[in-house]
């Protein structure tokens, strides 16, 4: 059974009203309900169409992949981390900047899937996966660029809590393994969050397939039939993990930050880093949020029904009013820094403003917050697709010139003028197109292999919204079935 | 398990194991990252485990300072300074501690070659090479037989000498482009016509209390700059009641200018006019009647023609009248001026008139090494020239080229590598292919100093009579896969007596030793009687072992003869205007590299080390006052092509925020265009990835200078005692728009505020 | 005798908690019968017992293990071992408190996780009585009954606005 | 009065252990007296077997020099003057050092057999948290295998010699790529000297050897010794009142004195 077109979900179509403040609610996925079947064979089916393009894009990046990520890494193990820019003082590059961007990218799928799921905003539910995605894939970049800053990366296991033959443990002082079981306990968590409420769809997934995707659907699914007992330690499941994982995610970014701000250096040790940096981490995951929805509603079939303009603008206020909490804090940790007037941080600050790298200084205030508080409040450039993607960009443009002022340009002042040097990417550039390249493969390989979309989340949000009709007109209502 | 497991098997789970335990621990014998394998014959001296340490005697320069070397099981580990010996007493200096990567440098020749001018490369046996040597000696006249050799070496110089003597040859001839930068003749001729005696004068710095120093860069390579770095601690720290006082002159801030309280500019050529004005206006303090010395100056001109305030000469006259043990000191760029004797002169009056000859903080005459007879001081470069027009015209038929690297060191409008073309025949006793050796005949390779016996002079630097001695520390660089010799090197002294007895005659009768330490030993047996010495020795033989194991025989008393300063002050000493050749803009200022020195060259860890005052490692720059460049329209890093009437030159700029904005300075030691691979530049390989054959320096092949050298620049003129006027040109300083990043270790952002914004 | 599997397809709830309740009064315990959905339907609404679950239990045991082996990481193996670095205790207590939080959360996710592996027995790749309309929103009702019965539950349930209604064997899935 | 006040010297940051703020072995230099000739600089790189690093990663921040001399810049021409003089600068052997905790691995750990901090070149995995918060700026990182690249090496029967590894110092040693390095005080000749004193059965008398840049150092700017004996040369100089401290505001406890010209 195919959905062979768009009419049967033209609500809004059929719903047109000339006047612009009367939505219709069902202009909302959740007040346009379809039947679950009919769900199941568009996301099926947004499965399973692939058009040239996507291989040319997939083969583009495959090769990227290869070449920028495997590549350009082994080259760096087998002859050293000579042909990287580090050097004294930026001891840190590109490599730590690019670990602090993508876990900040890795907070949009918690927060989208654990915060809102517990404070039951509804118009979660369609890309809660997605978002989700975001996270796992994300968090891979992450943990590859640490690896790749690694001096001996083959040694990498001395850092596990494993002893050595002396019974030497690692060093629990170090916010690099405060770092380590953090980013462990979030990977691991989110990956398992992830799989979870997959499990119902992948089912879905095994009983609408034939041949290899049957066998990796029925393997994926694990048995799940629905029973009321399945559902039942699911959802408790997904309970726990939407409660424990929001700590977990703070405490993630909080430790990256630590990593900085526990460091006895001016510009790093500032206590409302760790604020900071959430907040960082949710203003670049949301916009990455809106970007990967706009380039999957534009590129896969079906999505228009499943991710609309109610999406956007919800995503769209969010990001506003991510945006103001990082103007307060960016505001918080300047003015600090400001006003202290210490010798070194004062220094720090000129350099910011008024040296070479100034230009990402000033870029980064435009992007994060001049532009999303110029823009966002807007509810017809929230709802334009293409303008929102752009905002989104512009957002994850700014917060990587932000860590990359916070990591290299700020250790190039320290306490020492006279070792102070600035610091230029070198193999750094190619391996942050790698790791660009394989979370975007990744994504691409993920949008073929598993339902994006979580279909019975929809079809249960669908089953509890309905419109009463009070009066001469339908209110929406939400029932709390739980 | 009942099987029992066979020792095969035991070892392969043994291997297996420790594999695993390699690769866990990461330091397994599978990490092993530089192999060394031991030699397979050791020395004589040899404990496992244990250092033997061998006094001896460092020949980076021609101070003499005595080392103790730290070896093991065959090889040199560390040179550490000799801490009886009287000139250095346990310190060394950074070149000193580097001489093992002279001794283990890779690009040392590998054995007696047939050079052939660089043409056709050929190796030799010892034997062809001694009698190579030794026909050189027997088919010339031998008044067309020279030696042309460094300032090390007393003991190769003396040999040469008895043997030139003996056969009636001119006598060796020694020069090094340090005694030419040190202006030694100029010390010397000075010392002759104020002090009645022509040799080194020794300055006290350690007991006096107001030094003034005249260009004397005696912290950074000037005649024995471990010495006299000891002093000028002294003469800080020395005296608890009291912290000596210290002003320099010179028209750049040199390392020791940079050490002084007060560091004062002028404009160079003009430094004896300025000790005179101080002269007089400490004779005016002073009251009394006005020395002769001083009558002729005024003070207040001299102010306005050298750039130095007024105020300025008289606050340091004050100083000087009020202190108990002023010291004034002449030396540097100050002496290479067309005025320079005169400038000595006016200095050492100075001393006179502070009545400081032969006192404690004062000046003195330099005790003789104890085997010399008078002062010998090295070839000026007046000399030089006529050495030169001597080998160009035919007067040399066969030349030997001992411990200096004339082509390298000599400026280039002297011609010395045209004139080596009308040289029939060359030999070379080079150790490293530096640039004459490439262009010799022959290269019967000498040892490395640590290889070496031999004695050293000590000329200056210490009040006691040293005589410094060598002996080898190591037997050779071996390589350990084959037990042979890397470096097929033989003391020069054994060629010599060897080929002098080939040759027979003459030269076999002047040198009637059996080797290089039987002929050493001749020269110490004068010294067996001496009581007062830091050993006394019955004979030759005990004598000769205590001298190895002291690293020298020295005075224990102090020796230092007082000079007469009575008429010092009656005569009439002139300070001519300094003549500079040339129309430029600029006075050019040469100072030697204090880390580089002549020939530091190729040793890698002297190239890394940051020069002391602009930080930039392995390159030479040119020191421009920051506002000169603005005017030219040049700034950090530009390339500027320096224009003088003898010669271009071209290098990077460095701003320089302490030099006169009239002058510009660059360093002299780079430049070399051939001398080994770290000397050189080798374009890609310089990020030390490839394997360099050794042939590219040896045949003078592929290499491009690394830096430049001013004395291409420099032209033949000469002050009053023959010594370079080297600071005597004026040069065109224009931008070619070419950019070269030099290598600081320094921070442009936090030393020179580069990018921070307008304030900073 | 002997038992039958019989599946009853609803579209709907209501129609299928009319049925488990018709069931009930024909005589079938809730242990003879089991429901499969698409979405998580509450037991409240079908009228059915509460289903047992031990996730949070388990969530609850993992994060006090976890607990422990951070505080066995934190203050326990620097003792096996002790190094001083910058002036600092052997153990410290704030940045211990790091650990132990860290390991409780991923203690207390890993057991969640696994727990709800132990309480479906997931993976269970063996063949399974299930119908593959329940993806499409379904609700089946299974229950068991004597053979012999059969004819009676099918009337009835049909009765109750079963879509179908037929017995099932277990198949693969 | 001033004796009840809290030794703000022997608290440490934390609070912690109870060190003697002086430790044990201890420098002091003189900057009235550094003459920046570089001789410190060339005497710890042959005793410690440092690698020189090329004219391109020299000047690219990436030399492998555990001591360097500083000099900052004071006014304009004429009046220029170096700021302070030559600093040279080492690590500082800090009592509290920034850099022990922030490593994961505990390769850069505090001795309490010689109250320094010791790099274990062995154990460190290059995460290069140390440098970063060293507030001295004294690590150095070997980025490449610098003494095993061929350009040094001849090619003697077809194998590669390298001559230069000659003068490798037994007791040191040589560092591969991927791990961090500093001065250790030459801990070399700490040992050794313990070694021999302890076969003779007495205490290292001070003096009986000093380290590679205070043995060369021809102006004898740089003491190294006890600090925690009195009548030690080192401690009687620490306590003349030209004596700073580094960045002392840190707490970071530094075992180097510096004398200030003053």
């Amino acid at each position: 059974m195919a959905v062979t077109s768009n009419h049967l979900y033209g609500a809004q179509k059929a719903h047109e009203t000339p006047h612009e403040e009367e939505h219709d609610p069902r202009e909302q996925l959740m007040y346009d309900p379809l039947p679950r079947g009919v769900m199941n064979d568009m996301v099926m089916e947004s499965m399973t169409t692939t058009s040239w393009k996507f291989w040319a894009v997939f083969g583009v990046l495959s090769v990227l992949v290869a070449v920028c990520f495997f590549y350009a890494w082994g080259f760096m193990i087998s002859e050293g981390l000579y042909i990287a820019g580090v050097m004294r003082p930026s001891y840190w590059g590109v490599f730590l900047v690019n670990t602090v961007f993508w876990i900040g990218i890795s907070h949009a799928g918690t927060f989208i899937s654990a915060i809102l799921r517990v404070f039951k905003a509804e118009f979660r539910r369609p890309f809660t996966r997605a978002a989700e995605l975001m996270t796992t894939f994300g968090l891979i970049q992450a943990g590859a660029s640490i690896f790749m800053h690694m001096g001996r990366v083959w040694l990498f296991y001395w850092m596990l809590p494993v002893p050595n033959e002396r019974l030497l443990w690692p060093n629990f002082h170090s916010p690099l393994m405060w770092d380590l079981l953090a980013i462990t306990t979030y990977v691991l968590g989110s990956t398992m969050y992830l799989f979870l409420p997959l499990i119902p769809d992948l089912a879905m997934a095994r009983d609408r397939s034939t041949g290899w995707r049957k066998t990796f659907f029925k393997v994926l699914a694990l048995g799940f039939r629905g029973t009321e007992g399945e559902w039942r330690h699911l959802t408790t499941a997904m309970n726990i993990f939407a409660f424990a994982i929001i700590p977990v995610m703070f405490s993630v970014h909080t430790i990256v930050s630590w990593d900085f701000a526990m460091a006895m250096r001016p510009g790093w040790s500032s206590s409302v880093f760790g604020p900071y940096f959430v907040v960082g981490a949710l203003h670049s995951g949301m916009g990455a949020v809106a970007v990967v929805l706009v380039i999957m509603r534009a590129t896969m079939k079906h999505m228009d029904y499943f991710i609309r303009k109610e999406h956007f603008d919800g995503l769209g206020k969010l990001m506003m009013i991510v945006s103001f909490a990082y103007a307060y804090f960016f505001f918080n940790d300047y003015i600090v820094q400001w006003y202290g007037g210490d010798k070194w941080t004062d220094l720090l600050l000129h350099w910011l403003e008024e040296g070479p790298m100034a230009w990402m200084f000033y870029l980064l205030i435009l992007f994060n917050i001049v532009i999303p508080f110029l823009t966002l409040w807007n509810k017809k450039i929230r709802t334009t697709p293409w303008l929102l993607a752009l905002i989104g960009t512009l957002i994850n443009v700014g917060m990587y010139f932000e860590r990359y002022l916070i990591v290299p340009v700020m250790l190039t002042i320290n306490r020492m003028p006279f070792t102070w040097k600035l610091y230029f990417p070198r193999v750094e550039v190619f391996l942050t197109i790698g790791t660009f390249a394989l979370f975007i493969w990744l994504y691409m390989l993920a949008s073929r292999l598993i339902p994006l979309i979580p279909v019975w989340e929809v079809q249960e949000g669908q089953m509890v919204h309905t419109l009463r009709k009070v009066g001469k007109t339908q209110v929406p209502t939400v029932s709390e079935f739980e | 398990m009942s099987e029992k497991i066979s020792r095969r098997d035991f070892l392969k789970l043994a291997s297996v194991g420790a594999a695993t335990t390699a690769v866990l621990t990461g330091c397994g014998p599978a990490s092993r990252y530089v192999e060394r394998e031991p030699y397979m014959k050791m020395p004589e001296y040899s404990y496992n485990g244990l250092s033997t340490y061998y006094a001896t005697t460092c020949r980076e320069c021609a101070a003499g300072c005595g080392l103790v070397v730290r070896t093991m099981q065959g090889r040199a580990i560390k040179v550490e300074g000799n801490p009886s010996n009287p000139v250095n007493l346990g310190k060394t200096c950074a070149r000193g501690q580097a001489t093992l990567q002279g001794l283990y440098n890779p690009d040392r020749i590998e054995g007696p070659t047939k050079q052939g001018r660089g043409s056709g490369v050929s190796p030799l046996d010892w034997d062809a090479a001694i009698q190579t040597v030794s026909e050189a000696l027997k088919s010339n006249n031998p008044s067309e037989i020279a030696f042309l050799m460094g300032t090390g070496s007393d003991h190769v110089f003396d040999l040469a000498s008895d043997l030139t003597n003996a056969i009636g040859a001119p006598a060796p001839v020694r020069f090094g482009a340090l005694s030419m930068f040190e202006s030694r003749a100029t010390l010397s001729k000075a010392a002759e016509n104020l002090l009645g005696q022509s040799a080194m004068p020794f300055f006290d710095l350690a007991n006096a209390d107001v030094v003034l120093s005249f260009g004397a860069n005696f912290l950074e390579t000037w005649l024995s700059p471990v010495a006299y770095t000891r002093g000028f601690a002294k003469m800080r720290r020395g005296n608890p009641k009291q912290r000596g006082y210290f002003i320099h002159f010179e028209a750049r801030m040199s390392q020791t200018a940079s050490k002084a309280d007060e560091w004062i500019p002028l404009l160079p050529g003009t430094e004896g006019l300025v000790a005179l004005a101080i002269g007089r206006l400490v004779a005016e303090a002073k009251g009394g009647a006005m020395p002769q010395a001083f009558a002729s100056v005024d003070p207040l001109e001299v102010a306005s023609t050298s750039g130095v305030k007024l105020e300025t000469l008289e606050h340091i006259a004050q100083l000087i009248v009020e202190a108990q043990t002023p010291l004034a000191i002449p030396g540097g760029a100050a002496l290479g001026q067309s005025n320079g004797l005169s400038t000595a002169e006016a200095v050492l009056a100075l001393n006179a008139l502070a009545d400081n000859f032969g006192k404690p903080g004062g000046v003195f005459v330099s005790p003789l090494s104890p085997n010399e007879d008078a002062y010998h001081r090295p070839t000026s470069a007046q000399e030089m020239t006529e050495f030169i027009a001597k080998m160009k015209s035919g007067g040399i038929k066969v030349l030997f080229i001992h411990g200096v690297n004339p082509i390298f060191e000599l400026p280039k409008s002297f011609g010395f590598a045209e004139a080596l073309e009308s040289v029939s025949q060359v030999i070379s006793f080079a150790t490293f292919p530096d640039e004459t050796a490439i262009a010799s005949d022959y290269i019967f390779p000498d040892h490395h100093g640590l290889e070496s016996w031999g004695y050293q002079r000590v000329a200056t630097g210490t009040t006691q009579s040293v005589l410094s001695g060598l002996q080898p520390a190591v037997s050779g660089v071996y390589d350990p896969n084959t037990n042979e010799l890397l470096y097929n090197a033989r003391g020069t002294a054994d060629v010599l007596i060897a080929a002098a007895q080939l040759a027979g005659g003459k030269s076999a009768e002047s040198l009637p030793f059996k080797d290089e330490v039987e002929f050493i030993q001749s020269k110490l047996a004068n010294l067996i009687g001496e009581t007062d010495g830091s050993f006394v020795a019955p004979e030759i033989n005990t004598f000769s072992a205590y001298f190895q194991q002291h690293g020298g025989w020295w005075k224990k008393t102090a020796e230092l003869a007082t000079p007469s300063a009575s008429s010092v002050l009656s005569k009439s000493v002139k300070v001519e205007a300094a003549q500079f050749a040339g129309e430029g803009e600029f006075f050019f200022l040469p100072f030697v590299s204090p880390t580089l020195a002549e020939a530091g060259a190729n040793k890698p860890w002297l190239q890394e080390l940051p020069d002391p005052t602009t930080t930039v490692m392995w390159n030479t720059w040119v020191e421009m006052n920051p506002e000169t460049a603005h005017e030219l329209g040049v700034t950090n890093d530009d390339v500027v092509e320096i224009t003088s009437e003898a010669g271009v030159v071209k290098a990077a700029v460095y701003l320089y925020p302490a030099i006169h904005p009239g002058v510009i300075a660059m360093p002299f030691g780079q430049g070399h265009t051939a001398y080994g691979r770290y000397a050189t530049s080798l374009g890609t390989s310089e990020k030390f990835m490839e394997l360099v054959p050794t042939s590219q320096y040896v045949n003078g092949g592929k290499v491009s200078p690394r830096g430049a050298n001013p004395a291409d620049v420099l032209g033949a003129h000469f002050n009053a005692a023959g010594d370079l006027a080297f600071a005597g040109m004026k040069v065109e300083v224009k931008k070619t728009g070419e950019t070269q990043a030099l290598s600081r270790l320094e921070s442009r952002i936090g030393v020179y505020g580069e990018g921070m914004g307008e304030e900073h | 005798m002997s038992d039958t599997t019989l599946l009853a397809l609803f579209q709907d709830i209501d129609p299928a908690a009319d049925a488990i309740e018709k069931l009930h009064e024909l005589g079938v315990t809730d242990d003879r019968i089991n429901v499969i959905s698409g979405v998580p339907v509450t037991h409240k609404m079908l009228g059915r017992p509460h289903p047992w679950t031990n996730v949070s239990r388990l969530a609850l045991g993992g994060a006090i293990a976890g607990f422990a082996f951070g505080v066995f990481l934190n203050f326990g193996t620097p003792n096996l071992y002790g190094v001083h670095v910058g002036g600092q205790y052997i153990t410290p207590i704030p940045p211990g408190l790091i650990i132990v939080f860290e390991m409780t959360m991923l203690f207390a996710l890993l057991s969640t996780f696994l727990g709800v592996f132990l309480d479906s027995y997931f993976p269970n790749y063996r063949p399974l009585e299930y119908v593959a309309e329940v993806s499409d929103g379904k609700i089946g009702v299974f229950f068991k009954c004597a053979q012999d019965e059969q004819k009676k539950f099918m009337d009835a349930l049909s009765k109750m606005g079963a879509e179908s209604i037929r017995p099932v064997e277990a198949q693969q899935l | 009065m001033s004796n009840q006040m809290v030794d703000l010297n022997r608290v440490g940051a934390k609070g912690a252990i109870a060190e003697a703020a002086e430790g044990k072995w201890g420098m002091v230099i003189d900057r009235d007296l550094c003459t920046g000739c570089q001789a410190c600089v060339a005497a710890c790189a042959m005793e410690n077997n440092l690698s020189f690093v090329g004219e391109e990663d020299a000047g690219y921040g990436r030399t492998q020099h555990w001591i360097r001399i500083e000099r900052l810049w004071e006014g304009e021409y004429p009046e220029v003057k170096m700021d302070g003089g030559f600093q040279p600068m080492l690590c500082q052997q800090c009592g509290h050092a920034p850099c022990e905790p922030v490593c994961p691995v505990f390769a850069t750990p505090h001795s309490e057999a010689e109250s320094i901090n010791l790099q274990v070149y062995n154990r460190c995995i290059g995460t290069r948290y140390c440098a970063n918060n060293c507030p001295y700026q004294v690590r150095s990182f070997n980025w490449r295998d610098y003494h095993i690249q061929p350009f040094h090496a001849n090619l003697v029967n077809g194998q590669l010699v390298f001559p230069l590894h000659n003068q490798f110092n037994p007791d040191v040693t040589v560092r591969r790529r991927g791990v961090m390095e500093k001065c250790t005080f030459c801990i070399q000749r700490i040992h050794s000297a313990q070694d021999k004193a302890k076969s003779e059965g007495r205490e290292v008398e001070d003096g009986e050897f000093t380290t590679a840049c205070a043995q060369a150092c021809p102006a004898s700017a740089i003491t190294f010794g006890r600090v925690d004996h009195e009548e030690s040369l080192v401690s009687q100089l620490g306590q003349v009142s030209r004596g700073t401290k580094h960045l002392e505001e840190l707490n970071t406890l530094p075992r180097v004195t510096y004398l200030e010209k003053g």
